[in-house]
């Protein structure tokens, strides 16, 4: 550790830290540490299905998911990154299975429309012209937005990781957080398990461990973790563009650039908690929904089941900006499975607050203190 | 949902260390489920041609092949065990103790109180110029395609590698009618016991100690290889390299414990070279750490076939003993099999491995 | 202590009878061996590549294509390398081929039946979706 | 010169599920990616159909010899169910008949 002392910590080394590092960089605050307990990409990051999409339910959802979809589309010339991010916009395919899903799809395409999201409406039938084989027994409709897509989450963190390191950002891999020294509601220093870093200002993107981090600060911060599981195929030739998604079965599917099928299912009744192992059950659950709603694609071989942890909040909708009452200890986390299509926006507002106390969009609505206000934002399209 | 079928012990892999381990069990009295992913048993006996040797209870003067039948005689007289071929155990699940196995038509849950891991062990890779040619095979295969299946591997074996099993299938291979070009060591000297080199030697077939194979030649199929003489530390000497005409490149460079099973139950595991590569820390009775977890045979770290019926045995008495099956004087028999294993491991090439087995052992030898 | 040398064999100077500078793979099945006996099943015809060939029924389709000569089973999807048989316990990647119709069929394990389409797999192999 | 027929172009390979050499193995940790983890994730390597089994023995002793650590030291990535691939329609199945 070359450094003993910056004017950022940013704590976390998966896509929304390292973005918020480059973000920082790139306005001339260079003096930023990095911390990691192993290495980038480790957590959440490299273990999530990497969707991007724009079609959610609240407005603030929207405009960052845009404004993160720009970015995604210029991400390797704006981060010199080669190979590539391979980000590739084959969209995403929402299936309504009721009546009343289907309303509120129809008013989250207005309102996704009022924001110049170019989302369609499909019969069923017309959604099997995008995907030929899908089973659309019981299906009321469907949305779809062609600009919606997909990334390669380890190559997005590692391009993110390697443009700060560039500007001059040190990221220690390794290395865990034991403390936050706080007098008088001012940071004084993060205290690791590798030496102590004097500064005044820290960002918690520690995803499920958010709150674990919080609270070395003395902050209540309702952060918690909650597995979920998800398996990959074979590859093959191409066969399905779109990410295809159900809330009504709580599935989402999509074959990747490298031609495997990666897909997940949300399981009923999971605690909180921190364990990320597999199980069968969710082997099991997951070949009888593909066999249902995908028929083909269960005729492929499952070659690996994992798991990770959304960083979950009381609304499932993200905490970001500043928490009282420690002066600059910023919040970027419980992203409730959002993280990484939202992380390149989160990077630039995060950036923003830290660097002028406002951000180009207005995120108070998510504000920590939101909670104990009791102003929940409830967003309806969500994957369980 | 499948319906999940319960039994006190399962054990993966029914070669010599997994038929050793049931049979132990079976005894006990446990509900006893043996499985494995081959359509017959015996894991790596079925491809041993030669006779065994060591004390009467390890089979001595019995070909390995012939060892499968005299297990499975005794084993199908017990109403508690159950025997699985032709399925493979694809997951085992730690935090429900469920064991997953499949056919490719069918797909069953069985949960069990204990599990015996004895998937033995498989080929080491060696990295060399174009290694991926169809032709390079691993000693493994040869010895499947030709002693199980009956087809001729090719017509000119260069085997690289002169450890036991190397020297063997380098015999098995002339015996079924194929030349062998020229067997090559990296080492300084030859690795498996001098009793096989002379059978080779006396076969005509040249041993190269202190050489590799560098290269394999061919567009799209082993058509010959480069060899070349490597110094102490395996060191090319450059200038040294001569091309030999074959058109497979048999691979017995070492083996290598399977042991993905012990992974996914979150054994602890240690790196131990003399036992093949990463093997889980066990207790002396075979237990690994994950108390539901035990461990017999080349899984466990590679030996030989007489120790892996031993450890096995071991492993099968423990688990039972565990669940509080009663074993007939089961401290005599341990202390017997242990002394048969340190008589095993006393030989000349014991000691290396003597040493491997102290380190994967949690100290003081319990958990 | 004499090896033969590579481009002496390919030349076929080695072995009279074989054709100029081409090594044809003659291997064959073993009939008699000094202590094994082997499956004596059922002969099944199945095509590769359109090529009628026999093999015996339950043996794995692995063992019937080699025994009638054929060593590259499917092109690697990034490369384009030629594989073949390998590991021979259905573990690896190396002899992943398309059997009537069905892609990433493991030929190494997989049995033989009466009938079957073999095709040597170029890349990833193609689902059958209809 | 004797004449020879033409030969595969001499890539060692590491990786044969994914098509990575020994070149690319080799780049990828003067780059600074120092673990099994980092490799497969930005190379592919050992996440194929073979979860592995052949590269990360390999790419550890490429890692030990690069990092100058014995490969006892080099943290090795867990392995996941399932041991071979299986049939989501198989699973989907369980013991019921077709």
């Amino acid at each position: 550790m070359s450094r003993n002392s910056a004017d950022v910590v940013v704590i976390g080394g998966g896509v929304v830290g390292c973005a918020v590092a480059f973000e920082l960089a790139q306005r001339g605050c260079t003096n930023v540490t990095l911390i990691e307990r192993d290495t980038v990409a480790s957590g959440s990051s490299g273990r999530c299905g990497a969707g991007v999409r724009q079609q959610f339910g609240t407005e603030l959802n929207c405009v960052l998911a845009r404004e993160a979809v720009r970015i995604f589309e210029r991400m390797d010339e704006y981060l010199d990154y080669k190979p590539s991010v391979e980000f590739r916009q084959s969209g995403y395919l929402m299936l309504a299975f009721s009546d009343h899903q289907w309303e509120q799809f129809l008013a989250n395409v207005a309102l996704e429309r009022s924001l110049d999201i170019d989302v369609k409406t499909l019969t069923p039938e017309e959604a099997l012209k995008i995907v030929p084989f899908l089973n659309i027994d019981g299906m009321v409709g469907a949305t779809f937005c062609q600009e919606d897509g997909h990334a390669n989450p380890f190559h997005t963190t590692f391009a993110y990781a390697r443009a700060a390191r560039r500007l001059g950002v040190e990221i220690l891999t390794h290395t865990e957080v034991t403390g936050i020294e706080v007098e008088k509601g001012r940071i004084r220093a993060v205290v690791t398990d590798r030496g102590r870093i004097a500064t005044s200002t820290v960002v918690n993107c520690a995803g499920a461990y958010s709150g674990h981090v919080a609270a070395m600060a003395g902050i209540d911060l309702p952060v918690w973790g909650e597995r979920h599981q998800i398996l990959i195929t074979e590859p093959v030739e191409p066969i399905m563009g779109p990410m295809v998604i159900s809330f009504h079965h709580d599935f989402y599917c999509q074959q990747v650039p490298h031609g495997s099928f990666i897909m997940g299912i949300g399981m009923p009744g999971e605690p909180k908690g921190y364990n990320i192992h597999s199980s069968v059950d969710f082997l099991e659950g997951m070949a009888r929904s593909l066999r249902q709603l995908l028929p083909p694609v269960a005729q492929l071989r499952v070659v690996r089941q994992w798991a990770g942890l959304y960083d979950r909040s009381p609304d499932a909708q993200p905490i970001l900006g500043e928490c009282p009452p420690v002066e600059r200890f910023f919040n970027a986390n419980g992203f409730s499975g959002h993280g990484f299509m939202l992380a390149p926006i989160v990077g630039v507002i995060m950036a923003e607050l830290v660097t002028t106390g406002s951000s180009s969009i207005d995120v108070n609505r998510l504000d920590a203190g939101r909670f104990a206000r009791g102003e929940l934002v409830l967003e309806p399209a969500v994957v369980g | 949902m499948t319906q999940l079928r319960e039994v006190d012990i399962a054990v993966v892999g029914a070669g010599p260390a997994g038929l050793a381990a049931t049979l132990a069990c079976g005894e006990s009295g446990a509900a006893t489920l043996l499985v494995d992913y081959m359509d017959a048993p015996g894991g790596q006996l079925i491809k041993q041609t030669h006779k065994f040797f060591g004390s009467e209870r390890q089979f001595a003067g019995t070909r390995g092949i012939q060892i499968p039948a005299i297990f499975m005689e005794r084993l199908s007289k017990m109403p508690n065990v159950a025997l699985m071929w032709g399925a493979n155990a694809s997951g085992y699940y730690a935090d429900s103790g469920v064991l997953t196995l499949e056919d490719g038509s069918k797909f069953v849950k069985v949960k069990a109180k204990r599990v015996i891991i004895a998937t033995g062990a498989a080929e080491k890779p060696l990295a060399f110029e174009n290694n991926d040619l169809p032709g390079v095979y691993g000693a493994g295969a040869v010895q499947t395609l030709m002693n199980v299946h009956g087809v001729k591997p090719g017509d000119r074996v260069l085997m690289v590698g002169s450890g036991n099993i190397g020297l063997i299938v380098s015999y098995q291979l002339i015996q079924a009618g194929v030349e062998v070009v020229a067997l090559v060591e990296a080492a300084g000297c030859i690795g498996g016991y001098l009793v096989h080199a002379a059978k080779l030697r006396r076969a005509g077939v040249p041993i190269l100690t202190s050489h590799t194979v560098v290269r394999a030649l061919g567009e799209e199929t082993v058509r010959g290889a480069v060899v070349a003489q490597v110094d102490q530390s395996w060191q090319v000497i450059p200038g040294s390299e001569r091309e030999v005409a074959c058109d497979v490149i048999c691979l017995a460079v070492g083996l290598t414990p399977l042991v993905d099973m012990m992974w996914q139950a979150g054994c602890e595991m240690k790196y131990v070279p003399a036992l093949g590569g990463h093997v889980p820390v066990r207790d002396e009775n075979m237990r690994a750490s994950n108390p539901a977890v035990y461990v017999a045979g080349d899984s466990g770290g590679v030996e030989e076939a007489s120790s892996a019926m031993i450890s096995g045995e071991i492993a099968g008495i423990s688990a039972a003993t565990s669940l509080g099956f009663e074993v007939k004087e089961a401290d005599a028999r341990l202390s017997r099999l242990k002394a048969d294993l340190a008589a095993i491991r006393s030989g000349p090439t014991g000691e290396k491995i003597c040493a491997g087995i102290k380190c994967a052992t949690v100290c003081g030898g319990e958990w | 202590m004499e090896i033969a040398l590579y481009s002496h064999f390919a030349q076929g100077r080695e072995d009279s009878g074989r054709p100029l500078g081409r090594l044809r793979p003659n291997v064959v099945r073993l009939k008699d061996h000094p202590i094994l006996e082997f499956p004596t099943g059922r002969e099944v015809e199945f095509t590769f590549n359109g090529k009628e060939i026999e093999g015996i029924e339950g043996e794995p389709i692995a063992a019937a294509l080699h025994a009638a000569g054929v060593r590259i089973l499917r092109h690697s999807p990034k490369l384009g390398r030629a594989r073949g048989f390998f590991c021979a316990i259905g573990t690896c990647s190396s002899c992943l081929m398309t059997v009537d119709g069905v892609p990433n069929v493991r030929v190494c394990t997989e049995p033989l039946k009466q009938g079957m389409v073999v095709e040597t797999q170029e890349g990833h192999g193609h689902l059958p979706i209809d | 010169m004797a004449v020879r027929e033409k030969t595969a172009d001499g890539s060692i390979v590491i990786c044969r599920c994914e098509d990575i050499t020994l070149s690319e193995i080799r780049d990828l940790i003067a780059q600074g990616y120092h673990t099994i983890d980092e490799i497969k994730r930005v190379s592919r390597a050992g996440m194929g159909p073979c979860q592995g089994r052949t590269c990360r023995q390999l790419i550890a002793r490429e890692l030990a010899a690069a990092l100058g650590v014995p490969i006892e030291q080099v943290e090795m990535p867990t392995f996941r169910p399932p041991s071979r691939p299986v049939l989501l329609s198989t699973i989907a199945r369980g013991e019921a008949d077709e």
